[in-house]
């Protein structure tokens, strides 16, 4: 418990961040628009390779960042795996004997993956995309293992770590291949802007639904430690 | 030839952690030897191009800012890139015969490395607001994860207060990029800079300016912001607590003085550039002054970063409202500062994890006798503490030489008095270490012989932040390169 | 043109050199790293030899190089840089010979002969600098060359020593370091000139140009052990005895001394001073240092302690040279510089001997040691005679020029001073001789034989060759190349004409 | 008009979830308040034409952090040894 | 006032809500629920203050489905971390000086 000082501080605190904001947020809002990014942004949609705008930014006109976010995603699953040492990541106690349960979820998971599949087609000119995809991809996972269907993939091996890296290791030799064909970083060659958008999009979606599934999975339970430095 | 330079430059570090992913933490050793080595290269040209030609603007993806992101490269960004491929060299050849390579969880190391290796680069580059957030993000989850791998509870207790720190910064910096992009409508520093000089509303800016600045000396540790990082720099292996206060602090505090700089100076007060200097000030002193209470030889290091780290906050009053070759001197005192604290600062924990290793403790009166069993890292620990108490000569020296002059240019006295007073208090910490291993004790007699690319590579560091002394015209030389604005 | 310009370089370097390698000699190679510390050392005085010879025929030794934007890392070699750096060469060559003898079979020489060599190297530097910024340079890598010296044997003592030392030397440091960078915004980066640069600055700038001075007198001052800021240096007397002699006679009291009359002379100007009124105060200062310390010494029961006191009054000479107007004065105090050095270098290893040899710190267990080592012995009389003043040793010739000097300009109180202290110095130097041979033998409780000679050859040579130094030193001192006479010389050019 | 409403209220809504899920005293209700303000965000993200991010949302922001959390809690239960707990979780 | 701007100003109320909670509560699970709470906040701001000047504005839009990602993968190192640190020393705050209760999550809410 803190000190009613503290909690009084605390509470001024916060509430000068906020009126302040507030009072920023209200002055900003009464200057003229300033930016004409939208526009910017509608003129070159076209040359972009896919309709929908907010695709656009994210894969081609900030891929960048995209590429970068991917990576963090990667450093979160790693941080998570390597903190779990046990052979396997499933977890008996979550297993399930309903089989009114297990009838519901042959027919729910099957419909989640198509529904993520078509979150993934539909990115191009509509909303969603491989982040959407992805989610419910890891969703989907999620579900099948509350209620203790297998995982057997997601064992810390080899092949999940590969599975992490899939997209991010796609979407980086586009880029370089770009840059090796004498264009700068990410640029897409202008004939295939489409389906390279789209391959990427695949396989992020894979990978992104792995990620986020294994970062839920990879609960540490385990009672391996390591001295600190020093003290052997 | 810049194309070829900036693809290198890009797609090593996140190609050599995508693939050493996929390997064991040998074989990822090995072919991060490799990428080392390419790093070196592909810098070392960048950095010759800009020296020849000057800096260029590189459009990535080939999109024009606003739209999309430019990377700007210029002079003091290849000093920067150079400076982290050597340190983060050294580090990284430390760590490959530091760890034990037979722990399971090590194999994780050279991916989060490199991630964070990155993520240093983007940072360097980044021209772009919310590039710089995402590349920020990059390093603070990287350097969250290589403080927890494999850690205790202790590693994992600093490395939970160090991500909540680091979060709530980013996420207060965001904050300050969401106003600028309602205020501006862009994300390009370079566009903000620009209109901030016409825009008769540019005062209205000052809110977002401050939630930049105060996220980002969250994340830089900046007294009374720096609690979390004593804890997860001293608890951290040696070579990553390196990392982390020779580069990852400097990432977030070279976004605030590029912000500061660009754009910062045209809207901000006086009092917020005092305010910014004496929280520098009492960093200085308090940080010395713990460092010289810690009883553990890497606390002492860590804390002693929490005081080097308050030098580079003197740069904001040194170069608000004063003339600009004042503010000249400021800056490349602070570019000094960074570069001479990042060598040795890294050659000091990386010499601390070898003495440690030695002596199996990590308690400054363990140290006793060291001297004459460990000289060469002992002597690297000495070098690196000279550069940090701002003794000729050495970078830290060069740096504090031109703060000082920049002070008394600009008739803020009251700098220097926290300049001299802050070299000796480290002087003070420093020398407590020296003592305590040329003191002769008897019953100490054997010490583990650590090996001896790990003590090279201490030493390389060192010597490395004493030729930054000797060499200050030519490495700030780079930095006045010509830079061809492209509109 | 080139080469000659790389002499200085060379000189610094050959220390610099011979310490890297001997750092990374391993304990055991004993020849290799004498073999080494002798040649660096014989190099250094050819070096030193040979700019001495250039700068008499006005040759220009300079180097410049910009260090940081608008400040530049200078080396030049003047006559009166010379007269330190030969001093510094030829007793570094002594002094590595007697710390060879002294140290055999000691641990961790390897780290002492690197940091010796080190040591060295900055005390060339301080000579050579030719402006207050590579001047700081050195100095400041002096002081943390010394440390590892000066706590060398690693007991509570030496520490606590070695802690006050670094303590004492690097507030100075830092006094003079805000000195220095003060007096950069006032008039820019200038270098060390003869007959000063400050002659033409403008009227409004010397009042702070006064306090820039207060300034770097405080932080010379620390080194020159001036009153009050001499604390550290009985202190350090633990320090193995060639160390002590280093401090005492060679670096670190010298640099401050010799840093004192540069800002004086070659940065100030000695008219320029004279005119801000700077000097008197200083004189006055030197004046109360000598009397105070030789009083100290009076006291010490400590030999090495009684011997560093006297250092405290006697390396304030120098500094009351530069304090006297006028031609003369300044020859005084510039000719102690030397004579100052070969006089207590030779006190020095002679007490080191008889440490080393009968066990002897105090003063009481002097007592009859004369018959046990008499060239020892007969070395630390004539040394001592010759700091009491006594013709027609070195010390006399200090003494009566700078007693003179000061009559020319009409400062009768400093030979008031010199007379007093004189007597001082006779006070506590002639019991200690008188015991050395009139009294019957001390019982050591300690007693080492090497063989025939009384004590270890490498031990005895090195002080009976500073002793006769200080004998030639006054009988010869009319001759070129005395350092009476290179004194004139470098007087001869520090006035305007 | 009704939209305004409809936006106050959302609003209204919005900040007395965040407050609950930090103020409430049993940690699984939070959590599960903090869902529904994730299920709200999603909501206001459509008010605010922004398709995309409402459906990234109920995803992520709500559904996968909130089922994040919930095992959290449910391991720390556990840890405590009160198997009833877990029940709880589930269901 | 325009629909943006209102959501706009709830992003600033969270923000204040969101830093207080961090701050004042102490179970490191509530701490990361604050964070995520700041985290929405922020993206209300930019995308209502951008949409107020600029009607549907698809680039925030994009940096917010950014921001989503990143911070769902620091909220899930967190939430590992925690965990492994629970496992460890059976506590559920940083503070080291709460005594072994401290993994009592209901003890010291609010």
């Amino acid at each position: 418990m803190r000190s009613p000082a503290a909690r009084i501080g605390m509470l001024l605190l916060a509430l000068m961040l906020t009126a302040l904001l507030g009072r920023s947020v209200w002055q900003l809002s009464m200057l003229e628009p300033a930016s004409d990014l939208p526009r910017q942004l509608q003129d070159k949609l076209a040359a972009s390779g896919v309709e929908h705008p907010v695709t656009a930014v994210l894969l081609n006109f900030r891929s960048y960042d995209t590429l970068l976010e991917i990576a963090v995603l990667v450093i979160a699953a790693m941080a998570g795996i390597s903190m779990a040492r046990t052979r396997s990541l499933e977890d008996p106690e979550l297993r399930t004997s309903d089989t009114l349960l297990r009838a519901l979820l042959r027919w729910l998971v099957p419909l989640m993956l198509l529904l993520a599949g078509y979150l993934l087609w539909a990115g191009a000119d509509r909303p969603g995309g491989a982040f959407q995809a992805g989610a419910m991809l890891a969703a989907t996972g999620v579900l099948m293992r509350l209620t203790g269907l297998p995982l057997d993939f997601l064992r810390p091996g080899i092949l999940l770590r590969i599975g992490l890296v899939l997209g991010f290791a796609l979407f980086l030799l586009v880029g370089l291949a770009s840059a090796i064909a004498g264009d700068v970083f990410l640029a897409y060659p202008r004939e295939f802007v489409k389906g390279l958008i789209l391959s990427i999009e695949t396989l992020l979606t894979l990978s992104i639904g792995m990620i986020l599934l294994a970062l839920f999975v990879a609960a540490p339970v385990n009672d391996a430690s390591e001295p600190e430095e020093g003290e052997k | 030839m810049s194309n070829w330079l900036m693809a290198g430059l890009l797609f090593t570090p996140l190609a050599l952690a995508t693939v050493s992913l996929l390997l064991g933490f040998r074989q990822g050793r090995a072919l991060s030897w490799l990428g080392m080595l390419l790093q070196l290269l592909v810098s070392v040209g960048l950095w010759w191009l800009v020296r020849h030609e000057g800096g260029f603007y590189y459009t990535l993806a080939g999109w024009d800012a606003p739209l999309g992101i430019e990377l700007r490269v210029d002079g003091l960004v290849v000093t920067f890139l150079l400076l982290t491929t050597l340190v983060a060299s050294g580090c990284g050849i430390h760590a490959g015969f530091y760890l034990e390579p037979d722990r399971p969880w090590q194999r994780y190391f050279w991916p989060l490395y490199w991630f964070l290796w990155a993520g240093l680069n983007t940072v360097w580059m980044g021209g772009d607001l919310f590039n710089l957030y995402v590349g920020l993000e990059l390093i603070t989850l990287s350097a969250v994860g290589l403080v927890a791998l494999g850690g205790q509870a202790e590693a994992l207790r600093a490395a939970l207060r160090y991500l909540l720190a680091a979060l709530l910064g980013s996420l207060a910096y965001l904050l300050g990029v969401a106003l600028v992009y309602g205020q501006f409508g862009t994300l390009s520093l370079a566009d903000v800079a620009g209109q901030v000089r016409v825009s008769e509303h540019a005062l209205l800016m000052r809110p977002a300016l401050v939630l930049m600045l105060v996220g980002l000396a969250l994340k830089t540790a900046l007294f009374p912001l720096h609690g979390w990082l004593p804890p997860a720099h001293g608890i951290a292996k040696s070579p990553v607590s390196a990392l982390l206060s020779a580069l990852v602090v400097k990432a977030s505090f070279y976004i605030a003085a590029r912000v500061w700089l660009e754009a910062g100076v045209a809207v901000a007060s006086q009092w917020m550039a005092q305010l910014l200097g004496v929280l520098g000030a009492v960093a200085i002193i308090w940080g010395s002054w713990l460092a010289l209470c810690q009883p553990r030889l890497k606390q002492v290091v860590a804390y002693s970063s929490v005081a080097q780290i308050g030098y580079l906050f003197l740069l904001f009053p040194l170069t608000f409202g004063v003339e600009a070759s004042v503010s000249l001197h400021a800056q490349q005192g602070i570019t000094l500062q960074v570069i001479s604290h990042a060598l040795a600062k890294a050659a000091m924990f990386l010499a601390a994890g070898n003495l440690i290793l030695a002596v199996g403790s990590n308690r400054v009166e363990a140290l006793a006798g060291v001297s004459h069993f460990l000289p060469f890292s002992l002597f690297s620990f000495g070098l690196a503490g000279v550069s940090l108490m701002g003794l000729p000569p050495s970078g830290g020296f060069a740096a504090k030489w031109m703060l000082l002059q920049a002070s008394m240019a600009s008739g803020q006295w009251w700098w220097i008095m926290v300049l001299a007073g802050g070299g000796l208090l480290s002087a003070a910490y420093v020398f407590r270490i020296y003592k305590a291993s040329f003191l002769e004790r008897d019953e100490q007699d054997h010490f583990y012989h650590p090996d001896r690319r790990l003590e090279v590579a201490a030493m390389l560091l060192a010597l490395a932040s004493l030729g930054v002394g000797v060499s200050g015209s030519q490495v700030l030389s780079v930095m006045a390169m010509p830079f061809e604005e492209v509109q | 043109m080139m080469q000659q310009a790389l002499i200085p370089v060379f000189a610094l370097l050959c220390s610099m050199l011979a310490a890297a390698i001997i750092f990374t000699l391993p304990e055991e190679r004993q020849r290799l790293r004498t073999v080494i510390n002798l040649l660096a050392a014989l190099i250094k005085v050819a070096l030193v030899g040979v700019m001495t010879w250039g700068v008499l025929n006005e040759r220009d030794y300079g180097l410049s190089y910009e260090i940081l934007p608008g400040v530049s890392f200078v080396l030049q070699a003047d006559a009166l840089a010379m007269m330190f750096a030969g001093l510094s060469a030829v007793l570094w060559l002594l002094t590595t010979i007697y710390a060879v003898g002294y140290l055999e079979g000691s641990p961790n020489r390897s780290r002492f002969f690197g940091f010796f060599s080190l040591c060295v190297a900055s005390t060339m530097g301080i000579a050579l600098a030719g402006n207050l910024f590579t001047f700081f340079l050195f100095y400041e890598m002096l002081t943390l060359s010394t440390y590892p010296l000066v706590v060398h044997r690693g007991t509570d003592k030496a520490l606590r020593a070695g802690r006050n030392y670094i303590m004492y030397t690097l507030s100075g440091g830092a006094a003079l370091l805000l000195g220095i960078i003060w007096l950069q915004g006032l008039v820019g980066d200038i270098s060390f000139q003869e007959t000063g640069q400050l002659k033409d600055v403008d009227e409004n700038l010397h009042l702070p140009l006064m306090l820039v001075f207060g300034l770097l007198v405080a932080g010379l001052g620390v080194k020159a052990a001036l009153f009050p800021l001499h604390g550290w240096l009985p202190q350090a007397m633990v320090a193995p005895a060639p160390v002590s002699a280093l401090l005492h006679a060679v670096a670190v009291v010298k640099a401050g001394a010799f840093g004192i009359v540069r800002v004086v002379y070659d940065l100030y100007g000695i008219e320029f001073a004279t005119l801000l009124g700077v000097l008197e105060p200083l004189g006055w200062l030197a004046a109360f240092t000598i009397v105070y310390g030789s009083v100290r010494a009076l006291s010490q029961s400590d030999l090495k302690r009684r011997l560093a006191y006297s250092t405290v009054s006697q390396v304030s000479y120098i500094v009351l040279g530069a304090a006297v107007f006028g031609p003369v004065g300044t020859v005084g105090g510039l000719v102690h510089l030397l004579h100052q050095g070969i006089m207590k270098i030779t006190l020095f290893f002679c007490a080191g001997n008889y440490a080393e040899t009968l066990g002897i710190h105090k003063v009481q267990e002097l007592n009859g040691a004369g018959r046990r080592m008499p060239l020892t012995s007969a070395a630390f009389t004539l040394a001592a005679f010759g700091m009491i003043g006594a013709p027609p040793l070195a010390g006399f010739v200090t003494k009566w020029t700078l007693g003179s000097g000061a009559l020319n300009v009409g400062m009768e109180w400093v030979v008031a001073v010199l007379l007093i202290s004189s007597m001082l110095n006779a006070a506590y130097f002639l019991p200690v001789i008188h015991r050395l041979w009139f009294l019957s033998e001390y019982e050591w409780s300690y007693q080492r034989r090497w063989g025939r000679l009384e004590t270890h050859s490498w031990l005895l040579w090195p002080p009976l060759v500073t002793a006769s130094l200080t004998l030639l030193a006054g009988l010869f001192a009319v001759l070129p190349f005395s350092p009476l006479s290179w004194a004139e010389l470098i007087a001869a050019r520090e006035y305007l004409p | 008009m009704v939209e305004i409403l409809l936006d106050l209220l959302l609003a209204l809504a919005l900040i007395l979830t965040a407050a609950a899920a930090l103020l409430s005293q049993d940690l699984f209700r939070a959590i599960v308040v903090f869902i529904a303000f994730g299920l709200l965000m999603a909501v206001c993200w459509v008010r605010l034409q922004a398709p995309d991010i409402a459906l990234a949302e109920a995803a992520i922001g709500a559904g996968l952090t909130g089922v994040l959390l919930l095992d959290a809690v449910s391991h720390f239960r556990r840890g405590r040894g009160t198997d009833s707990v877990v029940e709880e979780e589930r269901g | 006032m325009s629909t943006p701007l209102l959501y706009a100003l709830t992003g600033a109320v969270l923000w204040g809500i969101g830093l207080m909670g961090l701050i004042g509560l102490r179970h490191l699970l509530r701490k990361l629920l604050a964070l995520n709470l700041i985290g929405s906040a922020t993206f209300l701001i930019l995308v209502g203050l951008a949409q107020h000047h600029n009607g549907p504005d698809p680039v925030p839009q994009a940096l917010v489905l950014t921001g989503i990602v990143v911070s769902i993968a620091a909220t899930a190192l967190g939430v590992v971390l925690i965990r492994r640190y629970f496992h460890l020393t059976g506590r559920t705050e940083l503070e080291s000086e709460v005594p072994e209760a401290g993994r009592d999550e209901e003890g010291h809410s609010g």
